[in-house]
């Protein structure tokens, strides 16, 4: 059982990662105004948030520390929040300035902080692999670090986490894949593209343990984690755990969730983790007005790094051709500075 | 099938989105044909994240239009073995940029079982999918890959650039014997989401129609500078050519497929104009702007007065806006291009 | 139980695939005389040969007809024969002959004959896609004509035949997967690339039926292929099939095994499948001359299709440019033509 | 680390063959650094297939020589991770063919992962893979697949054709911060079973040594033609200029790396004889021979004469002796190639 101080931990990443989510959607959709356009705005192209996540996130990370590496999907921020990434550098990032995490290079969906090990690819699973190479390089130089993969349910699917799960079982990997469950891969329901209720039971054929935390509540996580990380921390391998969790909003903003039933969305406002975090640190005599002050904590963080974000300085066009290689090679790549190539006076 | 003309655009006022014209040749196909189906990701319920086969549910069910697991080298593999007996299957890989999670599949089965058989067997399928950028999706979203699929020998390859060909070369890419890779822009598609330019969306017959594979059309006629490019960049090539008009007179040629490539209207042009710029919006070595300049020259060295090309340059795709608009050939790239070659 | 007629028929088709590998690795070694040049000789390239495979092969393809689809991988002749593939015109193939069934374009690892629906691919474990869309193909056409897609044990760990387990389990379609377990994947040992002994257990994460067959007898893969050909048949679901056999040559010829431990080796003689195959047709009362007849029929068989594909002519240089396409586009490939450029006067 | 002048291969009298001298400059880099380790299938108690890691398994044991399981992807993209935390792995993809099983941890993590970090995070890995034909071993395993790599941002693509330059390049490769292609021919690297040509093998210093990546070498000297090749096809080359020598006199030159490219030093040759042949054993089409013509087109159009190419044509590789014979360019190609552009 988390103390109470780890609950308020978890409590405080998680309302930050939500209302990190709250006010990334206002700022993205209000740059869209009148007629919704993926490119207008402070924050232009895809945005996939959280909300609803972030038992997952907190439930986890909270066994983490700084050197475990974590990486996540195109869903990232809950996970980067608990994780402990720079919230201004990376807001910034998510705003395309130059003093984002990747100079605006990246984006949102592909977040690096090399200061506590957090890394996403965009494309389905495909963080699985580096986390697995994380482990390996754990194991390795014979540290205790473990290596977090974040997929969500949609990803259990894919060759790249299939292939992962062999590989870190058969290594005895410290490596934890936490599929979040959320019912939907964006339009496809859970049952249209696996036969297993249980994602945690691919683990089976690969003899990994496989676990799965079927409410959307972060102390669950967190103890079916603590399993999960303790045994990959003591050379005891690798864990698959599945974690229940819910979508607030659409798959991605715009996202006109035609699909998806009413009564669906509903279900999963009701069964929301952070009311039921709250009603545990009421539970262990944490009193409202603390709670508040927390809540606001994390406002004033979240607050904090958009306005920074928001203010700092576009990238300059030309940095564009840097940063492809750490040793870039002379000349490279070539700039189409046009020029006539009639004559030889080029 | 015989091949009859195609009524050209001018027949009808009926004007379509790129998406509507390129769903309608599936449906018609669909309709005719039992053994046509189309598989991919969010396709059914969602109608496929850009309005691939918005409206096709409804009609053809979900035996027809089929969600799959996200398992690209799953349901793409498995469309080449439908086809391989005899099925016309249409996948989607759902953005261009996933092509490494499958492209075993595409490369070393639909693409060689024709040769590999001795032509005993073919792979009559479509593999559709979504390129580019312009909307800041950054570096794993936001690519062509045109370079990289007219590379791999066995796979027609097709990219749209207004309703009326899209639809035609959705027709032939159908009833072709051949894999046929199927490339929209996204830009292109007409989507609510993300408004396209002025000329994708055309005048669309309401009749079945085929667009033969290689044979590029000539946009616009010109005198002095021959451009040539496929997809987006038609309408920016347009654009500049506009821009220009009274000071240099600009042909400009639209490929519309790469594989297989209609070498020789562009070298007509440049025999013409002896001047060649090529603009597309795949990296910027290696590709197509690179086997446009070497044809010139293999063709048409002595006519040859200047080259230029316009492309994304050798960098993975940025997602700021100042940092893609960069990278992203835009239509004053292509004017400068022209000038230069003058 | 296989009646006696299907014993004769299995003892029959496992002894012509032996016959056959030891016939062509006689060919393959005597054009690499005195030194192993791999391209030298009758037959070029690569070859990889099947002995003690044989079960696998015959004891599934027994319950196939011409209509039902088989995908082999590198390793494809005993599956070739098993299934039906026209013997001469696969032979003309590995001989690089005109007649061949790819007109010499496919070679050993490329065997198509659409007559009974094989074809092989040379990656590991992409064979299994397209057997699940044969089987999705006789799924919509409402045949009752299944699918079986071999690989070898060193194949259950790629992403393309997880992936296909799913989609297979998912749409519950008629598709057996073959997995060929002879202990080694080239030099790698079982134990070494999976921690699960039973391959089988692959399926326990698709929902999907495993089963295991570990004597390597002919008999024993016949009834349960029967189970899971029937399954398939009769539309209930896929079935995943591990079969133990024996290599009994190196992976490919010219592999020096130098890994390899010779006891595993004399192991692998030792458990060989087709005594046991005679042993059987013995105890239900064939006789040693009929059982004799039946090994000359078979050695006539495969001395018949090598005389005719070694008396087939080349393939023309010119036929390199067909076939990439059935609908060969106009004008191309662009043939290397070598002219002067550098006037007009192409 | 101080980048010192390599001493050349003129400093020694101990030939190697090309896969010795590859597997000197990994057992050096091993010895010298606990953080390199090598991944692939069949790399420990085999030696590596095409004899890549041949030895290695005696001296550092399977930690350090690992076999992996067939899972590409999986092992790959588990290099990725590990480079990512600063270790520097080589990493074997058996056959580059299979790059279709794996090109997504390769194209969208190994390759794009320092860019889309800003920099902050590199990949300081090695892909070793091996390429091409000319032993029939048909469409799925004869590939080179050049042009697919190069035309990709973000990864240095390196093809050694002597021993000389292939420890050297290793040293350069296992050294960088970048993540490295390296492609190994099969027919060079001296196996007992598959004789190399004259030319691979060549005296070869003991000490490391690096190359720099972006230095084409002029291996022959010419004043009427330009040969720009690599790989195998850079003794093809020089074998016909010694065939032509007395008729015409050819320059040859071999790239070593594709990326970065030595434009420089293609364009000083291709001013002074006006005269490019491009050669390379990938298909024809959108690679490597096309960007060739295309920088000569681009740089020194006013110089040039006469272009052509030698590469295979865009068809998947054939089997049979005489069809694989017939695509794969020869020495004779060469020859009336650069007669012709005479
Ligand atoms: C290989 C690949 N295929 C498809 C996609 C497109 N895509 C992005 S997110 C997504 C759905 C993912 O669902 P899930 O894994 O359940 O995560 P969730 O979005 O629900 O958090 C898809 C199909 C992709 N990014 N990569
Ligand atoms: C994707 C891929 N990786 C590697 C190879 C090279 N390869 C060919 S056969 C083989 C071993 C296969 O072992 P197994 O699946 O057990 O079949 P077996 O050869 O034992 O019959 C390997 C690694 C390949 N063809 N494809
Ligand atoms: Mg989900
Ligand atoms: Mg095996």
């Amino acid at each position: 059982m988390p103390s109470v101080s780890e609950l308020q931990e978890m409590y405080e990443q998680a309302v930050t990662a939500r209302r990190y989510e709250e006010r990334l959607q206002e700022e993205y959709l209000e740059g869209k105004q009148p007629a919704f356009d993926i490119s207008a705005g402070p924050i232009p192209g895809e945005l996939h948030l959280a909300a609803g996540h972030e038992a997952a996130a907190v439930g986890v990370c909270q066994h983490l520390r700084d050197s475990d590496v974590v990486t996540a999907p195109h869903r990232p921020h809950h996970v980067a929040i608990a994780k402990g990434v720079d919230l201004r550098r990376m807001t910034a990032e998510i705003f395309g300035r130059r003093t984002g995490l990747s100079k605006g290079k990246g984006g949102h969906m592909h977040l690096y902080d090399p200061e506590v090990n957090f890394a996403c690819s965009g494309i389905i699973a495909q963080g699985c692999p580096p986390a697995v190479g994380a482990a390996l390089a754990a194991k390795k130089r014979n540290t205790d670090d473990v290596a977090v993969a974040y997929l969500g349910e949609g990803a259990i699917s894919q060759g790249a986490f299939l292939e992962s799960l062999n590989l870190a079982g058969l290594h005895d990997l410290p490596v934890v894949f936490v599929v979040e469950d959320n019912d939907w891969a964006i339009s496809m329901p859970k049952g249209r593209v696996t036969d297993v209720d249980d994602g945690s039971r691919r683990a089976d054929g690969f003899a990994v343990h496989g676990d799965r935390v079927d409410v959307d509540d972060a102390v669950a996580v967190y103890e079916a984690a603590g399993e999960a990380v303790g045994r990959a921390r003591n050379g005891n391998g690798p864990t698959l755990l599945e974690v229940q969790v819910h979508r607030r909003m659409g798959h991605f903003m715009g996202d006109p969730e035609s699909y998806r039933p009413e009564a669906d969305a509903e279900r999963a406002e009701a069964l929301d983790s952070i009311p039921r975090l709250e009603e545990r640190l009421r539970a262990h005599g944490v009193e409202d007005d603390e709670i508040e002050g927390i809540r606001e904590r994390a406002n004033d963080r979240v607050e904090d790094a958009i306005v920074w974000a928001k203010d700092q300085p576009q990238p300059d066009p030309e940095e564009a051709y840097e940063d492809a290689f750490t040793q870039q090679p002379e000349g490279w790549p070539e700039r189409p500075e046009v020029a006539a190539t009639d004559g030889g006076e080029r | 099938m015989a091949q009859v003309e195609a009524p050209g655009p001018e027949t009808t006022d009926r004007e379509l989105t790129m998406s509507r014209a390129m769903v309608e040749a599936i449906r018609s196909e669909m309709e005719e044909n039992e053994e046509v189906f189309y598989m991919g990701e969010d396709v059914a319920d969602y109608g496929g994240i850009f309005d691939s086969t918005q409206g096709l549910l409804e009609e053809f069910g979900h035996d027809r239009v089929m969600d799959v697991p996200i398992s690209e080298t799953g349901f793409i593999g498995g469309a080449v073995g439908a086809a391989m007996q005899g099925m016309r299957p249409i996948a989607e890989l759902m953005f261009v940029d996933f092509f490494g999670v499958c492209m075993d599949q595409i490369y070393n089965n639909m693409a060689k079982t024709a040769y590999m058989s001795g032509g005993s067997v073919s792979v009559p399928m479509v593999l559709t999918t979504a390129v580019g950028g312009t909307y800041n999706d950054a570096a794993q979203h936001s690519g062509t890959l045109y370079g990289t699929f007219a590379h791999l020998p066995g796979m027609k390859v097709v990219v749209p650039s207004t309703a009326y060909d899209a639809k035609g070369l959705m027709h032939t890419a159908i009833r072709d014997d051949d894999p046929v890779v199927y490339m929209f822009h996204k830009r292109l598609m007409g989507l609510a989401w993300m408004p396209a330019p002025e000329g994708p969306k055309t005048p669309v017959p309401e009749e079945p129609y085929e667009i033969p594979f290689g044979e590029a059309d000539v946009k616009r006629e010109g005198e002095d500078v021959t451009v040539v490019t496929l997809g987006l960049h038609v309408h920016r090539a347009l654009e500049a050519a506009e821009e220009l008009a009274g000071e240099v007179d600009v042909e400009v040629i639209d490929l519309r497929t790469l594989v297989p490539l209609d070498t020789e209207t562009v070298l007509d042009s440049v025999r013409k104009t002896g001047r060649l710029v090529a603009v597309d919006e795949d990296y910027r070595s290696f590709g197509v702007t690179g086997e446009l300049l070497a044809r010139a020259a293999e063709g048409a060295l002595e006519d040859l007065e200047a080259v230029e090309r316009v492309a994304t340059p050798d960098v993975p795709i940025p997602y700021a806006r100042p940092l893609e608009e960069e990278v992203q050939p835009g239509v004053e790239d292509v004017v400068e291009a022209v000038r230069a070659v003058r």
